[in-house]
């Protein structure tokens, strides 16, 4: 199992996420996505801190803060979701577009 | 002699005097513009007896009149048989004209309400015809030979209220005004070929090796092409008909004696320039006898009295130009000072006849005038007489000096044509005078009475001396004027006659007469009818002055006026409006275009935000890996 | 130097600045007060620039800067406040000291909120002097600079808008037009200026010692080469040359009378002098190489101008484009780096400078009193407007290069040039003199003489105060006509200190 | 064996975002989640990183997952079936596969530098130290984070509750030839629920 293997693990579900990102109509749906993201990159960082050798828990303790402002954003988007779809009656992101130019 | 330049001095300051003040002044100071023009004519006399027997001579001022780099402009005067001969011409006819204006000026008894201002404007134009005369450079030549232009603009122009007068004005001094391109180009080659101004320096160093011949050349026909305009030589005559809507003392100074001439005096002043180009002097022939046929031609069917006269001016520059042409130096001056005092007289008493016939000059409307004013045709018809050639009369003899130069210096074609001229100058001033102050008198005309004493003593003094002027060619007391009158590096021919020219010349001038009884003699116009019928095309054809009116405002109309229109339409629309506003407006426009794509949907902006990420990433990788 | 010598110049600038601020603290209602304190300082201005001219010292061994004034302003950079006036200047000087009193004189008729114009007006004064007065590459860019953005209120606020049958030119487009094109040619000047300064790297803008490091050979030939097109379209926009000529008919004619005189009179004279100040002093290789395109571009000019003119119906335009054609001769004249066609090219600023002020003035006045400029219904004022024929007739006979007024002396000086370097460019030039004379006597002719329409019957002639400022006008026009020695004298004390210009000492060959 | 453990945790992991991502119906998404953030834990395992497990089950699965259920009960989006990918499905679709391929180009190509050795735990005394110690700062900031989010949360959740204030709706398109944008037909939709 080398370094390698964990890499294009965490690529392919950031694209994923990406892909969610971009696809989904429904907010919250966009929201998951993002949260997908997140955790390839925690899972890249924890790969790195393992395998570079140096035996530091950097990777690990970064990972922790990535969690906590996951959580922390996780929180506060759908505080404002809540609010969209009070005020818009849904949360289909096509429809949000009131900075259209 | 060095005092000579006082002379047009008098005439600067009586117009700046008048131009002034001439409100406040009595009579708006009319009277002190004839005195000071009869201080320069007085001021002639000592410096012609100075110059006899000091010979030539050339005087620099100190003070250069201005420097600018190498270029040193001085200004001086040159005081030789021409400056003499013009000068006493041009102060002589100009006191006879302005005394003679002093009666025309005034209507009834009241004075033309801007008489003053006419008196500035005469004593402007003589002044500036002195300076003319007198001056030793290229440059202070041209500022007279302007001035004089802008005078003629002036008086032609005195009745500004009339459309036709200020039409007229303009025209004139347009056409002069393209005349003078030609010579300002001329004169600048000369100055730039020569590195000086000075006219004396120039003819000497016109053979030099260094110098270039072709700008030599070019220059001398510029300088023609600049003459042809003032003095109304065949393409650029047109305005001299036209110039008769001035008062008539106008005429007779202006377009008869001094201004017309200046062309003549500019191409003697330049002769060794002309001489050195035998192209030109052959092209100066040509157009003097073309415009000598020409002039004559008009002048033979014109029915206003005036255009008749300006026609036969215009023909009689055109033998003046040809004798030029042959190299008869001596001839065309002798012959400018005849016509000069025989054209005064005859316009002036063209003018008596109008101011006593209110303003009438339809000679068809004259007739038999000769007995209600004797002293006017009495001169009139010694005028004409003598200009036909008439011997013992004046211009007789400078025609016989024409006709030797001809026939010495140029190939016998002009020789004929020449005397062909003579007979048909003959034949229109026999038709003037016949036609206007013989026949039965209409009764319209019977109110008519002679002009006031003020205007006929003038007539009568030019009438003798019509007369008298003829006689300096003779070798009285000197060998001929052929000895005072030289060119510059000519040698002095003393008066020789050849009889067969001479007896030619004569029999001509009284056939033209005699023709010209026969036709206008009596009172039925049966027979010049019948052939005005014959040559009913070709009388039209002169009538209408050979089109070229029409044709110089055809071009102008469609061609000038048509080229600046599209170019001001080219300007406005092509540099103005696609060259300024053009990225003006496609800055706004491409604001407004690319708008649309910012939607504010944030799936769009993450589309973005990553293929933009992409392409970096790529490109930084490539970097990383290449670099 | 004395005492004034020393101070002359900087009071030059001051005074036209405290003016303005006099005037911002007078109350608005005292209209008469403000004229008053306008034309005085118009006066005082014309006073010190003739002293300048007079007391600058044109002997062979007298420095080429004169009255030189030094302020460090900002050391590091090495930016001084440094004036100086040499043989080019000191004629323009004069000519914006006459031109700012007529201007003054002729702009008390302005009656909507006088105060104000007259503010602007002065800070446009104070901007001109700077630049005709500065050697210091910065300032001179900054009065430069100055002396253009009072002309955008000027037009737009009492400027006239006109309408013809197919296009109109409505008064806030003029102003901004000229105002835009002008800036975004100092913006390439601006290029020219920093290029010059860093490319030289002697760490100063001070434009003597930058000629003298540019004369042993501090600027490669093929940076002058490059930098020179900047200078010669930046300065040449606003000196009216050919493709770039646009503005300056619209921005006159929108133009209220004093501020169209003041700019056709100096403002376009800027253009002309910064062509020679930056691009003959400091690029003489760039202006070498670029000669012939100048000169080819005056000559259109020239042509271009005349023939434009004479299709134009209405006063003003008619006006702008001879403008645009006399500049034509300017640049000929500078074009032919020659000492006698840039002598006549300074002359012919200062008599082109004068000869528009007297045009505009007469024509600001037909204006205001017949409201329309249109010749096709103007016709016979002669007979009641008898002064400003007159006047109207003079500047047109200056025009056209009639003998005896200055336009002549310049005019015959730069074809002299001229014909030295392309005697078939000159021959056109003098063509353009011909046609000049064909549009202005038509006009004449159409406009003065002839019979008088019915409904001009009432128009008052000039009122004394614009006849002084008229005449005042006149005066120079005819005196350089007639002794133009000491005006030469001077200007050629300039011309013969500037580097690249062939003084053809072995006589004109 | 580590190999056939990575390869089964690998699997679930990718199965689940595929289901998150492609499921059509929204509490399935937030279930395959919950999936995927297994796996993820499994991994981190393999890694030797513990706690990290530990921690990533307990937030994201615990406390995450069930705010996004209750979310997506409040917005009632539970039934609303329409079509949930927007039109640009396609261009998502082939920009997210570009960065991926880059990616991958990217990790292969420099996979040699990177391979040099094997995984190494890192005990867990210098984990808390590290933590505690070295990122005391970045820890104390984190915390400030969380507790300004969650206010925020409370502000912005509470104020909803009196008044049903509307966004300001945008204003008729102002210059006419702008062309017909794509949401015309959704405002006539959203009309017609009589919102």
């Amino acid at each position: 199992m080398t370094l390698l293997h964990f890499q294009l693990l965490s690529a392919a579900i950031f694209c994923i996420g990406l892909y969610g990102v971009l696809a989904r109509r429904s907010a919250v749906l966009v929201l998951m996505s993002i949260e997908l993201m997140l955790n390839a990159v925690n899972l890249q960082l924890v790969a790195f801190g393992a395998f570079s050798g140096f035996g530091t828990s950097t990777g690990q303790v970064i990972a922790v803060f990535v969690i906590t402002i996951a959580a922390a954003e996780v929180g506060l988007a759908l505080a404002i979701v809540m609010r969209l779809f009070r005020s818009r009656g849904g949360v289909n992101m096509d429809e949000i577009d009131v900075m259209r130019g | 002699m060095e005092q000579a330049w006082l002379i047009p001095v008098f005439g600067f300051g009586a117009f700046a005097f008048l131009a002034l003040f001439r409100k406040y002044l009595p009579g708006q100071g009319k009277h002190l513009s004839v005195l000071a023009i009869i201080a320069a004519f007085v001021a002639v006399w000592p410096v012609l007896f100075d110059m006899l027997d000091k010979g030539v001579g050339e005087h620099h001022f100190p003070r250069d009149w201005f420097s600018a780099g190498p270029l040193e402009v001085g200004w001086g005067i040159i005081v030789d048989p021409l400056t003499i001969v013009m000068l006493a011409l041009i102060t002589f006819v100009s006191v006879i004209v302005q005394v003679y204006s002093l009666g025309y000026m005034r209507h009834g008894n009241a004075d033309d309400p801007r008489v003053g201002w006419y008196f500035a404007v005469h004593s402007l134009f003589s002044a500036s015809m002195l300076m003319l005369v007198l001056a030793d450079n290229l440059l202070l030549l041209y500022v007279a030979w302007e001035l004089v232009g802008l005078c003629s603009y002036l008086l032609i122009g005195f009745w500004f209220e009339r459309r036709s007068a200020a039409e007229a004005a303009k025209k004139a001094f347009v056409t002069t005004r393209i005349g003078d391109v030609g010579l300002l180009i001329g004169v600048v080659l000369l100055i730039v070929e020569f590195g000086t101004v000075d006219v004396i320096e120039i003819m000497n160093s016109l053979g030099d090796p260094g110098v270039n011949q072709a700008v030599v050349t070019a220059s001398a026909f510029l300088v023609f092409f600049g003459a042809m305009g003032k003095s109304a030589q065949f393409p650029l005559h047109v305005w001299l008909p036209d110039a008769m809507e001035g008062p008539t003392p106008v005429s007779a100074l202006i377009h008869a004696a001094t201004m017309v001439t200046a062309g003549v005096f500019l191409v003697a002043r330049l002769f060794p320039l002309f001489d050195a180009v035998e192209s030109a002097q052959l092209a100066i022939a040509a157009i003097g006898i073309v415009t000598a046929l020409m002039g004559a031609a008009m002048a033979l069917v014109m029915t206003d009295l005036k255009r008749i006269l300006a026609y036969s001016t215009m023909s009689h520059l055109g033998f003046m130009m040809l004798a030029l042409g042959a190299g008869g130096y001596t001839a065309a001056i002798f012959h400018l000072l005849m016509h000069g005092v025989a054209k005064a007289m005859l316009f002036l008493s063209a003018g008596s006849i109008m101011h006593a016939a209110h303003d009438e000059t339809d000679i068809r409307k004259m007739g038999g005038l000769r007995k209600r004013m004797p002293v006017t045709s009495a001169a009139f018809t010694v005028g004409a007489l003598a200009l036909a050639g008439i011997p013992p009369l004046n211009a007789f003899w400078s025609k016989d000096e024409i006709l030797l130069a001809v026939a010495g210096g140029l190939n016998p074609v002009f020789v004929v044509l020449f005397l062909v001229a003579i007979v048909l100058s003959a034949l229109y001033m026999g038709r003037a005078v016949l036609v206007v102050f013989f026949g039965k008198l209409k009764p319209e005309n019977d109110g008519v009475h002679e002009s006031p004493r003020i205007m006929a003593w003038p007539l009568a003094l030019l009438a003798v001396l019509a007369v008298v002027t003829g006689f300096i060619a003779l070798p009285i007391g000197y060998e001929g004027i052929g000895t005072f009158l030289v060119a510059p590096g000519d040698k002095p021919h003393a008066f020789e006659v050849v009889p067969v020219w001479l007896v030619a010349s004569v029999v001509l001038a009284l056939g033209g007469l005699a023709l010209a009884y026969a036709l206008y003699g009596d009172e039925d116009t049966s027979r010049v009818d019948a052939l005005r019928e014959r040559f009913a095309r070709a009388h039209d054809v002169v009538a209408n002055r050979f089109y070229m009116d029409h044709a110089y405002q055809w071009t102008i109309d469609r061609v000038v006026l048509r080229v600046s229109a599209f170019l001001a339409l080219f300007d406005r629309k092509v540099v103005n409006d696609v060259g300024v506003n053009g990225p003006g407006l496609s800055a706004v426009e491409a604001g407004r275009r690319l708008r649309y794509h910012v939607t504010g949907l944030f799936a769009d902006y993450g589309l973005g935000i990553v293929v933009g990420v992409a392409i970096l990433g790529a490109l930084l990788w490539i970097r990383s890996v290449t670099g | 130097m004395s005492f004034a010598e020393r101070h002359i110049l900087e009071w030059l600038i001051y005074l036209p600045m405290l003016t303005a601020v006099v005037l911002v603290a007078l109350p608005a209602a005292w209209r008469l007060a403000a004229r008053w304190v306008g034309v005085g300082s118009g006066a005082l201005l014309m006073i010190g620039s003739a002293w300048v001219f007079i007391a600058f010292d044109y002997s062979a061994g007298a420095d080429t800067f004169q009255m030189i004034k030094v302020y460090t302003w900002l050391e590091s950079v090495g930016i001084d406040f440094r004036l100086g006036v040499d043989g080019i200047a000191a004629p323009m000087v004069l000519l914006t000291g006459i031109v700012a009193l007529t201007g003054s004189v002729i702009a008390a008729n302005v009656d909507r909120d006088a105060k104000n114009y007259y503010i602007l007006l002065f800070v446009l004064i104070a901007g001109v002097y700077g630049t005709f007065v500065s050697i210091d590459l910065f300032f001179f860019f900054f009065f430069y600079e100055l002396a253009i953005v009072p002309m955008f209120l000027l037009i737009a606020v009492w400027g006239s808008s006109s309408t013809f049958a197919d296009f109109a030119r409505t008064k806030e487009y003029g102003a901004l037009k000229l105002v835009l094109m002008i800036v975004a040619a100092s913006v390439l000047v601006w290029i020219g200026i920093i290029a010059i300064y860093v490319w030289v790297d002697i760490g100063t803008f001070d434009i003597l010692r930058l000629r003298d490091a540019v004369q042993d050979g501090g600027l490669s030939s093929g940076a002058q080469k490059t930098l020179f097109p900047l200078v010669m379209v930046g300065f040449g926009l606003l000196a009216g040359l050919w493709p770039f000529h646009t503005w300056s008919p619209d921005g006159h004619v929108a133009a209220p009378t004093s501020v169209s005189m003041l700019h056709a009179g100096v403002l376009m004279k800027l253009g002309a002098f910064g062509i020679i100040r930056v691009g003959m002093t400091l690029l003489p290789e760039g202006m070498e190489a670029w000669a012939l395109v100048l000169f080819i571009l005056g000559t259109v000019n020239v042509v271009y101008g005349a023939v434009s003119a004479m299709a134009q119906t209405d006063l003003k335009y008619v006006v702008g484009y001879s403008s645009v054609s006399h500049m034509g001769y300017v640049i000929m004249g500078i074009a032919t780096l020659n000492s006698i066609g840039l002598t006549g090219a300074t002359l012919q600023m200062f008599s082109h400078g004068i000869m528009t002020a007297l045009f505009f003035a007469v024509v600001g006045a037909i204006y205001e009193r017949a409201h329309t400029r249109d010749t096709l219904i103007l016709n016979g004022l002669a007979s009641k407007m008898g002064w400003t024929t007159a006047f109207f007739v003079i500047a047109g006979l200056t025009s056209l290069g009639l003998p005896g007024l200055s336009g002549f002396i310049a005019e015959v000086l730069v074809f002299i040039g001229a014909f030295h370097e392309q005697p078939i460019l000159g021959a056109l030039g003098i063509l353009g003199a011909a046609l000049t004379a064909v549009y202005i006597l038509r006009l004449v002719a159409r406009v003065f003489f002839g019979q008088r329409d019915p409904q001009w019957d009432d128009l008052p002639d000039l009122t004394p105060r614009e006849i002084a400022a008229a005449g005042a006008l006149v005066v120079p026009l005819v005196l350089v006509g007639i002794w133009p020695a000491p005006f030469l004298d001077v200007i050629r004390h300039g011309v013969d200190a500037l580097p690249g210009v062939d003084a053809l000492v072995g006589g004109l060959l | 064996m580590g190999l056939v453990l990575f390869y089964a945790a690998a699997t679930l992991t990718l199965f689940a975002s595929f289901g998150v991502v492609a499921t059509r119906n929204i509490v399935h998404a937030a279930l395959f989640l919950l999936a995927a953030l297994a796996g993820v834990a499994g991994l981190f395992v393999l890694l030797y990183a513990e706690f990290l497990a530990l921690v990533q089950l307990l937030i994201y699965g615990g406390a995450i997952i069930i705010v996004i259920l209750f979310a997506l009960m409040l917005t009632r989006s539970g039934e609303y079936e329409g079509e949930t990918e927007t039109r640009r499905r396609p261009f998502a679709a082939v920009a997210a596969a570009l960065l991926f391929g880059l990616m991958t180009a990217v990790f292969v190509a420099d996979a040699e530098q990177f391979n040099t050795n094997t995984r190494q735990a890192v005990p867990f005394r210098t984990l808390a130290e590290d933590l505690f110690a070295a990122w005391a700062v970045p820890f104390e900031i984190a915390s400030l984070v969380l507790l300004v989010a969650l206010i925020g949360a409370v502000v912005i959740g509470r104020a909803g509750r009196e008044e049903d204030e509307t966004l300001p709706e945008d204003d008729e398109p102002d210059d006419a030839q702008e062309p017909v944008r794509r949401g015309s037909r959704r405002r006539a939709e959203r009309r017609r629920r009589g919102v």
